[in-house]
C-alpha cells in the first residue's frame, strides 16, 4: 500500500490522482482523518485496559470521553474556554501582523537581515517560561501576562518563517517587477508576499500551536482563569480524569484551529504546487 | 576585511540596545531590572566555574541529543507523510492533536512512562522540537517542482535514490527553516523539562533563581541562553551554508552579486 | 495595578477593595471561609479572592502592587527578604498539625528498607520545590536522626505527580501534602516520618504577607484585614467540617478525600523559635544565605 | 488518415518491417479544473515502429507536451491507451529517457552539470569507469565539455538544454521522447545537435519522437512527420519523409524534395490553425 | 566596427537623424563564484537610436542574456556603462519592458492570465477602464483571449510566452528587450508575432532590442542585426538590413536580397563560433 501510493502521489500538477480512476472511490481525506483519531484513541484504551499504564496515572480514553461530556454540560468549562481562545486569537494575531510587518521590512533588505540577524537568534531561543515573573511584574495576573508570553512565543514562530519565505523570491519574477517599475510596496504586495504565502502559512499554523501552548501553559502557571488554570486546578486536587479530559481538549482546539487553517490555506494557495497538485 | 564586516554587522545592534538599556537604568531601582555592569559581574560569578560543569554541560548535552533526536525524526517522518497522501489525512489530526498539547502537562505522563532520568527530558524536547522540523519537511516535500519529479521518474530513479537526488535537496531550504525554529524551540524546552523531576541543570538553576528571589542571577542565566541559541545558530549557519550551498549559490547569482 | 484601597487610608468612601493572591490548596481555606462567612465585610473590606497556580506569581505579585496580600510559605519569604524583597508577614496562615499524623509526611513504597529518616541518606527523595521548606526540614529530621544530611538527593516532583513517580519506584522517597498523602497512603505508601514535627511541633508553614510600604501607606486598612484574617483563621480551626466542606468549593478535591484528609492547624500567632530553627536550617543547608530578620519579617 | 496531397504520399511507409514500438488508440485527454474543463486532446491514434524517429509537429498549445506526458506515463490519458512493446503504459516506462520543455525545472540546482547527467546512469547501476565515459562522450558531443563542474543556474539557457539532451543521450535509451529540445540553442549549435540526434539514433536504433516548431528541423529530422490539427487535437497529417536516410545539412535542405515537403508542413500547419477555431 | 563582406554594408545607417536612445560604452561582465571567475562579456560597445529595432545574434552561452540584464538595469556591469537617454543606467528605468528568457518563471503563478497582463498597468496607476481596453487588446494580438481566465501553469509553454510578450505590449513602454521571445512557439504563430512586433514598433516608435537564435527572423524583424561573437564577448558585426520597411511574410523572405542577408549572417555566425576556442 505505501508503496504504490507513495509512487502514484508525487504526480505533476495536471495529473489527477490515479486513485481516482483505478481503485474505485477514493475514502475523502477528512474519513482518513477520522480513522486516524478512532485508532489513536483504541490504542491509547487498550494500553490503560492491558494495564501497561495504571489507570489511576492515566485514566482509560473512555473514561476521558466520558468526562469530557460531563464537562460540556457545565458552564464553567465553557468559559474557561472561551477565555483561553479568547488569549490565544489575541495573541496570535498581535504575534503574526507584527511577524509578517517586520519580516517584510526586514527580508528584503540584506543590512537589515545581516544587522538583525544576531539580535534576533539572542532573543529567539528565550523561553517565554522565563519571562513569567517580568509578565506577572508588569501585569500581574490578568490576561495581559498570559498574552505576553502568547506573543513572545509565536512571534519569533511567524518571523523565521517570512524570513524564509521572503528569501524565496524567484529571482526572474523579481526582474520582472522590477523592469515593469514596481516599486518596493508594489513588489511586497505583488512579488513578495505571494512568493512568502506558503511560508507565512506553515509560520502561522506552527505559530497557532505554540501560542495555544503558551496560553494553556501561562494559564497554568499564572492562573487567572481558562483551561489552564482549570488543568492546575484539577491537578493539585487530584482530580486525574478532569485533568486529562482538559488536556484532551486542549488538543482538541489545535486540531479544530488546523482544520481552519487548511481551508484557509486552500483559498488562499490555491495556485501554489503543494496545493494545486491535491485539489484535484 | 570580510570577518571584520560580519563581526560589525552582528555586534552593532547588540551594543546600541545595551547602551540603551544602560541610559535607561543609570537611577533605576526597579528590583527586577539589573544594571549591565551588574549583571555582567553576576554572570561571570555564576556560571564560570563549577555550575559550567554540573549544570550547564549536562544540560547542553541533553538539548543536544534531544534536538538532534527530533531532527532526524521529523525529516523522516516528514518525507514520509508528505509523499504519501492517505497518509498525511490519516495523521495529520492526530499531529495537530498532539502539537497542542503543552508539554509542561505531558511530564506526569511521561514520568510514569519513562521515569524520572535524562531520557524523560530528552522525550520533552523530542516531543516540542520535532514539530517544525516535520511541518517544514511535510511542506517541503509537497512543494517539489513538478518538471522535476516527472524527471525523475521518467529516469525510473530508484525510490532511495529519488528521495536522496530529489526531495530532500529539494525540499532542504524548507526543511533548514524548520531546524532553525527546533534549535530554538529545543533550548526553550530544555529549560521545561528541567522545572519538573530535577535537581540540576540549567533551566533548572534558573528557575531556582527565579523562585529565590535571584534577579541578577536569573536575567544572568536567560542570558546564558541566549549565548548559547546564538552559538548554536552560528554551527547551525556554517552547516547550512555547506549543505545548501548551491541554493546560496544560485540566489547569489542570480541577484547578481 | 493596585486594587484599591491604595492611597486613602480612612474608610471614608463604600467599602476598601482587597485582592489577595493564594494558592487554591487546602492550607487556604480560613480566608475562603471568612470571606463566606462574611468577616471581612464586617471590617468594611471588599475582599477579591485570586487564585494563583503557583507559588511563582505571589511575591512578584505583591511587589508590583497587583495583590495587596499574598499567601506565601515562611521559607520563601525568608529568602525573598534576604534578597532585599520589603516583605512582611501580616498574619500567619498553616501551621504543623503539631502531633501525628501531620498534613505532610515523607513515605516510602511498603516494601521499602528505609525505616527511618538516617536511611534516607544516599536515596533520592522528591520534593515539591528545591532549596525550600521541605529539603530544609527533610535535611534536618535525618540530621536529627543521625543520618548525614547532604548525601541526600531531591528531585522536584509536583505534589500531584509524586505518589505515581513512588508507585514506579522512580524515587527511593516523596514528601507529600494532603491530600496526596492520604491517597498514596491508600496505595500502600508508608510513612518515614513527618518531617514538620520533626523540626518544631509548632511549626509556622506560610502566612498572609504584603510590602513594608503597604503597610506604612495602609495602616488602618491592614489592621482591619489582619483582624478579619485573624477572625477566620480562628474559627477554621474551630470548625473542621465547615473547612473540608468549603475546600470543595475551590478545588476539584472529591468528597471522601476531603473527609480523610488531616488538616493543618489555624492560629494567627507566629511562633518564633521554631520560625528561628527554621531558619538556622535553612542556612545550614545553603537554602538561605543569612539568618533571617525575623523582626523585619513578622508582624 | 490519408493525406490530401497529390505529390505527397501519406500514412505510415507500408515497406518498414520493424515490429510496433509505440502505439497511441484513441487517446483523449481532459483537464479538469475549478474554471471548466480543457479537452487538449480529443483523439489521437498512431504508431511508432521500432527505430523510428518521428517529429511531431501542432498549433502551440494544440496538446503536443499533453501527449507526450500522456506517453511517458506522467499523465493518465481521460480516455484510450498508449501501448509500449505490446504492454500498456500505466507508469513511466524503463529506458525511456524524456526531454521536456521546461528545460531549466528538469535540471537538479544541486548537482553539477556532470552529476546531472551521471545521475540516472548511476541510478541504473552502470559501473564507475564506464559512466564517466558515456558521461563525458555526451557532454562532448554537446558542447559542454568544458562547464561539467557548473551548476545549472550557472549556465546560459541554450547551456541548460544541452544538458538535459546530454542526460538523455548517455542514458542510452530505448524511447527518447523530445518537447522542443532545441527551443533555446542558437543556428548552428541547433544544426550540429540535429546531427548529433541523427547519429545517436542510427547507432543505437532508438526509437525518438521529436517534438518542434520549426518545420525544416521536422522535415530534416524526421522519417515520418505527424502534424496535428488544433484543438480539439486530432492528427491531421501522417506524412512519410521520403529524403535519403543519409542527410546532411548542406545537400539536404537544398534538395528539391525538401523544399517541396517543407512547404507541405507548412500549409498544412497554417490549415490546422485556421481549420477550427483559430487561435492566433 | 566595419564589416568585411563587399556587397554588405555595416554599421549603423548614417542616414538616421533621430537622437541616440541606448548607449553601451564598453560594457564587461565577469561573473565571479567559488569555482571560478566567468567572463560573460569582455567589452562591448554600441548604440540604439531612438525609435530603432535591432536584433541580437550570436552562439548559446556568449551573454546575450547578461547584456540584455546588464541594459535593463538588473545587474551591475563589470566595467563599462549603459546610458539610457543619457542618464547612466543604475537600476530598472521607467517605461522599460522586458521579456524574459525564462518565459515560465517570469509569470507570476498567484495571478491569471489578465491580472498578470493588468499588473504593471495598474501599477503604473491606468485608470480601469482604459487599462481592461488595453489588457484585452494585447491578450487579442497574442491569440490569447480565451485564456485570460486561467493560471500560467495551466497553459502550454508556448502560450506561457505569449502571455509575457502581451504583458510587454501592453505596457507600451519606450525600451523593449525581448529574450528570445518566440522561441516556444510554432512556426506560424510566430510569423504572426514577428508581425505583430512590427506593427507595434512602427505604430508606438518604441526602441527594441530583439534577441533571437533564429537568424532569418533577424533579418525579417530588424533594422540593424548585432552579432555577437563567441565569449569572450565582442561585437563581432553592425550589420544594417537594407530591406523595404514594409516587410511581409512571403514577399520579403523570398526577396533575394534576404537571402544574401541571411546567409551572410548565418556564415558569421559560423565563424563565430569557430573563431575562438569552440563551444559545440
Ligand atoms: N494543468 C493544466 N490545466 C488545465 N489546462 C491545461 C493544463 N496543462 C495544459 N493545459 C491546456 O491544454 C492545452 C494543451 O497544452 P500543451 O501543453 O499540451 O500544449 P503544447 O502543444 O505543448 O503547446 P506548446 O507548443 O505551446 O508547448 C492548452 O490549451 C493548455 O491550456
Ligand atoms: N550566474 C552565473 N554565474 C556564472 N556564470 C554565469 C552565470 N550566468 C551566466 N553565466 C555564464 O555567462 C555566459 C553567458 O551567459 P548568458 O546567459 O548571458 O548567455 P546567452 O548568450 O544568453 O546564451 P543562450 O543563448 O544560451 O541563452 C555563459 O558562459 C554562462 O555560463
Ligand atoms: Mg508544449
Ligand atoms: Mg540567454
Amino acid at each position: 500500500m505505501t508503496a504504490a501510493a507513495s509512487t502514484s502521489s508525487p504526480v505533476s500538477p495536471t495529473s489527477p490522482p490515479r486513485r481516482a480512476h483505478g481503485r474505485g472511490a477514493p475514502l475523502p481525506s477528512w474519513v482518513l482523518g477520522v480513522l486516524g483519531i478512532v485508532g489513536f484513541l483504541a490504542t491509547w484504551e487498550l494500553v490503560v485496559r492491558s494495564g501497561l499504564v495504571e489507570a489511576e496515572y492515566l485514566p482509560a480514553a473512555s473514561a476521558v470521553l466520558r468526562e469530557i461530556a460531563e464537562l460540556a454540560g457545565t458552564s464553567e468549562f465553557w468559559a474557561a474556554l472561551g477565555r483561553t481562545v479568547r488569549t490565544w486569537a489575541i495573541g496570535l494575531a498581535i504575534a503574526a501582523s507584527a511577524a509578517v510587518v517586520v519580516g517584510l521590512v526586514i527580508g528584503p533588505s540584506r543590512f537589515l537581515r545581516r544587522a538583525t540577524h544576531s539580535t534576533i537568534e539572542f532573543l529567539r531561543p528565550i523561553p517565554s517560561v522565563a519571562l513569567i515573573p517580568l509578565a506577572v511584574l508588569l501585569y500581574g495576573t490578568s490576561m495581559q501576562s498570559t498574552l505576553l508570553l502568547v506573543v513572545y512565543a509565536a512571534f519569533w514562530q511567524v518571523l523565521i518563517q517570512v524570513l524564509y519565505g521572503v528569501g524565496d523570491v524567484d529571482p526572474v519574477a523579481s526582474d520582472t517587477a522590477r523592469s515593469f517599475g514596481l516599486g518596493a510596496l508594489a513588489r511586497i504586495r505583488h512579488l513578495t508576499w505571494p512568493t512568502a504565502l506558503p511560508y507565512v502559512m506553515t509560520g502561522l499554523r506552527l505559530g497557532a500551536a505554540v501560542a495555544l501552548i503558551l496560553t494553556v501553559t501561562g494559564e497554568l502557571v499564572i492562573g487567572g482563569g481558562g483551561i489552564g488554570t482549570e488543568i492546575a486546578l484539577a491537578n493539585s486536587g487530584g482530580a486525574v480524569p478532569q485533568m486529562y479530559a482538559l488536556v484532551v481538549v486542549a488538543g482538541l482546539i489545535g486540531v479544530v484551529v488546523n482544520l481552519v487553517a487548511r481551508v484557509v490555506e486552500r483559498r488562499a494557495l490555491h495556485w501554489h504546487v503543494s496545493v494545486r497538485r491535491e485539489a484535484l | 576585511m570580510k570577518v571584520l564586516k560580519s563581526i560589525a554587522y552582528a555586534v552593532t545592534l547588540p551594543a546600541l540596545l545595551i547602551l540603551l538599556w544602560w541610559v535607561l537604568t543609570i537611577d533605576s531601582t526597579n528590583f527586577y531590572v539589573p544594571k549591565p555592569g551588574e549583571l555582567a559581574t553576576t554572570f561571570v560569578d555564576t556560571w564560570f566555574g563549577e555550575r559550567f560543569r554540573e549544570d550547564v554541560m549536562p544540560s547542553v548535552a541533553r538539548f543536544a541529543a534531544g534536538t538532534l533526536l527530533a531532527i532526524v525524526l521529523g525529516i523522516a517522518a516528514g518525507v514520509c507523510i508528505g509523499s504519501v497522501r492517505w497518509l498525511r489525512s490519516l495523521l495529520e489530526p492526530m499531529l495537530e492533536f498532539f502539537r497542542a498539547i503543552p508539554p509542561p502537562v505531558l511530564v506526569p505522563i511521561l514520568m510514569v512512562l519513562i521515569g524520572i532520568n535524562d531520557r524523560m527530558k530528552i522525550a520533552v524536547i523530542v516531543f516540542g522540537a520535532i514539530w517544525p522540523v516535520l511541518l517544514n519537511t511535510i511542506e517541503g516535500v509537497r512543494a517539489v517542482d513538478p518538471v522535476l519529479v516527472d524527471t525523475a521518474r521518467t529516469y525510473g530513479l530508484s525510490r532511495w535514490q529519488r528521495l536522496r537526488t530529489l526531495v530532500l535537496p529539494s525540499a532542504a531550504p524548507q526543511i533548514a527553516a524548520g531546524v532553525r525554529q527546533a534549535l530554538s524551540i529545543g533550548l526553550i524546552l530544555m529549560v521545561i523539562s528541567e522545572m519538573f523531576a530535577s535537581s540540576s541543570g540549567l533551566g533548572f538553576t534558573i528557575v531556582l533563581f527565579q523562585r529565590s528571589f535571584a534577579v541578577t542571577e536569573m536575567w544572568s542565566g536567560i542570558v546564558l541562553l541566549g549565548l548559547i541559541g546564538v552559538a548554536v545558530s552560528i554551527v547551525f549557519q556554517v552547516c547550512e551554508r555547506k549543505i545548501l550551498h548551491w541554493y546560496y549559490g544560485q540566489k547569489e547569482v542570480q541577484h547578481g552579486r | 495595578a493596585c486594587g484599591g484601597g491604595g492611597d486613602d487610608d480612612s474608610s471614608d468612601g463604600g467599602p476598601d477593595d482587597v485582592k489577595v493572591g493564594v494558592i487554591p490548596i487546602v492550607d487556604t481555606a480560613p480566608i475562603w471561609l471568612g470571606k463566606e462567612k462574611g468577616f471581612f465585610e464586617e471590617e468594611d473590606i471588599n475582599l477579591e479572592i485570586v487564585t494563583t497556580t503557583g507559588g511563582a506569581a505571589a511575591v512578584p505579585g505583591v511587589v508590583s502592587g497587583d495583590f495587596d496580600f499574598a499567601f506565601g510559605n515562611t521559607v520563601s519569604l525568608m529568602v525573598g527578604a534576604g534578597q532585599g524583597l520589603p516583605l512582611q508577614f501580616v498574619t500567619n496562615g498553616t501551621s504543623s498539625a503539631g502531633v501525628e499524623p501531620d498534613f505532610g509526611a515523607v513515605l516510602v513504597p511498603g516494601d521499602s528498607p528505609i525505616q527511618s529518616p538516617a536511611d534516607l541518606a544516599g536515596k533520592t527523595v522528591s520534593v515539591n520545590n528545591l532549596k525550600n521548606i521541605g529539603d530544609t526540614t527533610i535535611r534536618a529530621a535525618i540530621e536529627q536522626d543521625g543520618g548525614d544530611p547532604e548525601d541526600v538527593e531531591f528531585v522536584e516532583v509536583p505534589f500531584p505527580d509524586a505518589p505515581a513517580a513512588l508507585a514506579k519506584k522512580q524515587v527511593d522517597a516523596i514528601w507529600v501534602l494532603e491530600p496526596f498523602m492520604s491517597a498514596a497512603l491508600a496505595d500502600g505508601a508508608r510513612v518515614v516520618t513527618f518531617n514538620y514535627l520533626d523540626m518544631s511541633p509548632k511549626l509556622d508553614i506560610a502566612g498572609y504577607f504584603t510590602t513594608k510600604q503597604y503597610i506604612a501607606e495602609n495602616e488602618n486598612l491592614v489592621e482591619r484585614f489582619t483582624r478579619a484574617m485573624n477572625k477566620s483563621l480562628e474559627y477554621a480551626g474551630e470548625n473542621d467540617q465547615e473547612v473540608r466542606d468549603i475546600v470543595g468549593t475551590y478545588t476539584k478535591i472529591d468528597e471522601p478525600t476531603r473527609a480523610k484528609m488531616v488538616l493543618p492547624v489555624f492560629r494567627e500567632d507566629f511562633d518564633r523559635a521554631s520560625m528561628e530553627q527554621l531558619g538556622a536550617a535553612a542556612v545550614e543547608y545553603g537554602t538561605l544565605d543569612d539568618e533571617p530578620d525575623l523582626d523585619a519579617l513578622l508582624p | 488518415m490519408a493525406g490530401d496531397s497529390a505529390t505527397i504520399e501519406t500514412g505510415p511507409r507500408e515497406d518498414v518491417h520493424s515490429p510496433v514500438a509505440l502505439s497511441v488508440q484513441g487517446l483523449q485527454k481532459i483537464y479538469s479544473s475549478d474554471t471548466g474543463d480543457v479537452e487538449a486532446v480529443r483523439d489521437l491514434t498512431f504508431e511508432l515502429r521500432q527505430g523510428e524517429l518521428v517529429c511531431l509537429v501542432g498549433p502551440s498549445g494544440c496538446g503536443k507536451t499533453t501527449l507526450l506526458r500522456c506517453i511517458a506515463g506522467l499523465l493518465d490519458p481521460t480516455a484510450g491507451t498508449v501501448t509500449l512493446d505490446g504492454a500498456v503504459v500505466t507508469g513511466p516506462p524503463k529506458k525511456m529517457a524524456v526531454v521536456f520543455q521546461e528545460y531549466g525545472r528538469s535540471l537538479f540546482a544541486w548537482l553539477t552539470v556532470r552529476q546531472n547527467v551521471e545521475l540516472p546512469l548511476k541510478n541504473a547501476g552502470m559501473p564507475k569507469a564506464e559512466r564517466q565515459k558515456a558521461v563525458s562522450e555526451a557532454l562532448h558531443a554537446v558542447g559542454l565539455e568544458h562547464a561539467e563542474s557548473s551548476y545549472p543556474w550557472q549556465l546560459s539557457g541554450g547551456m541548460q538544454q544541452r544538458v538535459a539532451i546530454a542526460r538523455a543521450v548517455a542514458y542510452k535509451p530505448e524511447v527518447l521522447l523530445m518537447d522542443e529540445p532545441f527551443a533555446a540553442v542558437d543556428a548552428q549549435t541547433r544544426a550540429d545537435l540535429e546531427d548529433l540526434i541523427r547519429r545517436v539514433w542510427k547507432e543505437l536504433g532508438v526509437t525518438v519522437l521529436f517534438i518542434t516548431h520549426d518545420i525544416d528541423e521536422s522535415v530534416y529530422l524526421g522519417e515520418r512527420v505527424l502534424i496535428l490539427s488544433n484543438s480539439p487535437t486530432v492528427i491531421q497529417e501522417d506524412l512519410t519523409i521520403d529524403l535519403p536516410a543519409d542527410r546532411d545539412q548542406l545537400t539536404t535542405r537544398s534538395l528539391p524534395r525538401f523544399t517541396e515537403l517543407r512547404t507541405h508542413v507548412y500549409a498544412e500547419i497554417q490549415k490546422a490553425k485556421r481549420g477550427k477555431g483559430g487561435d492566433a
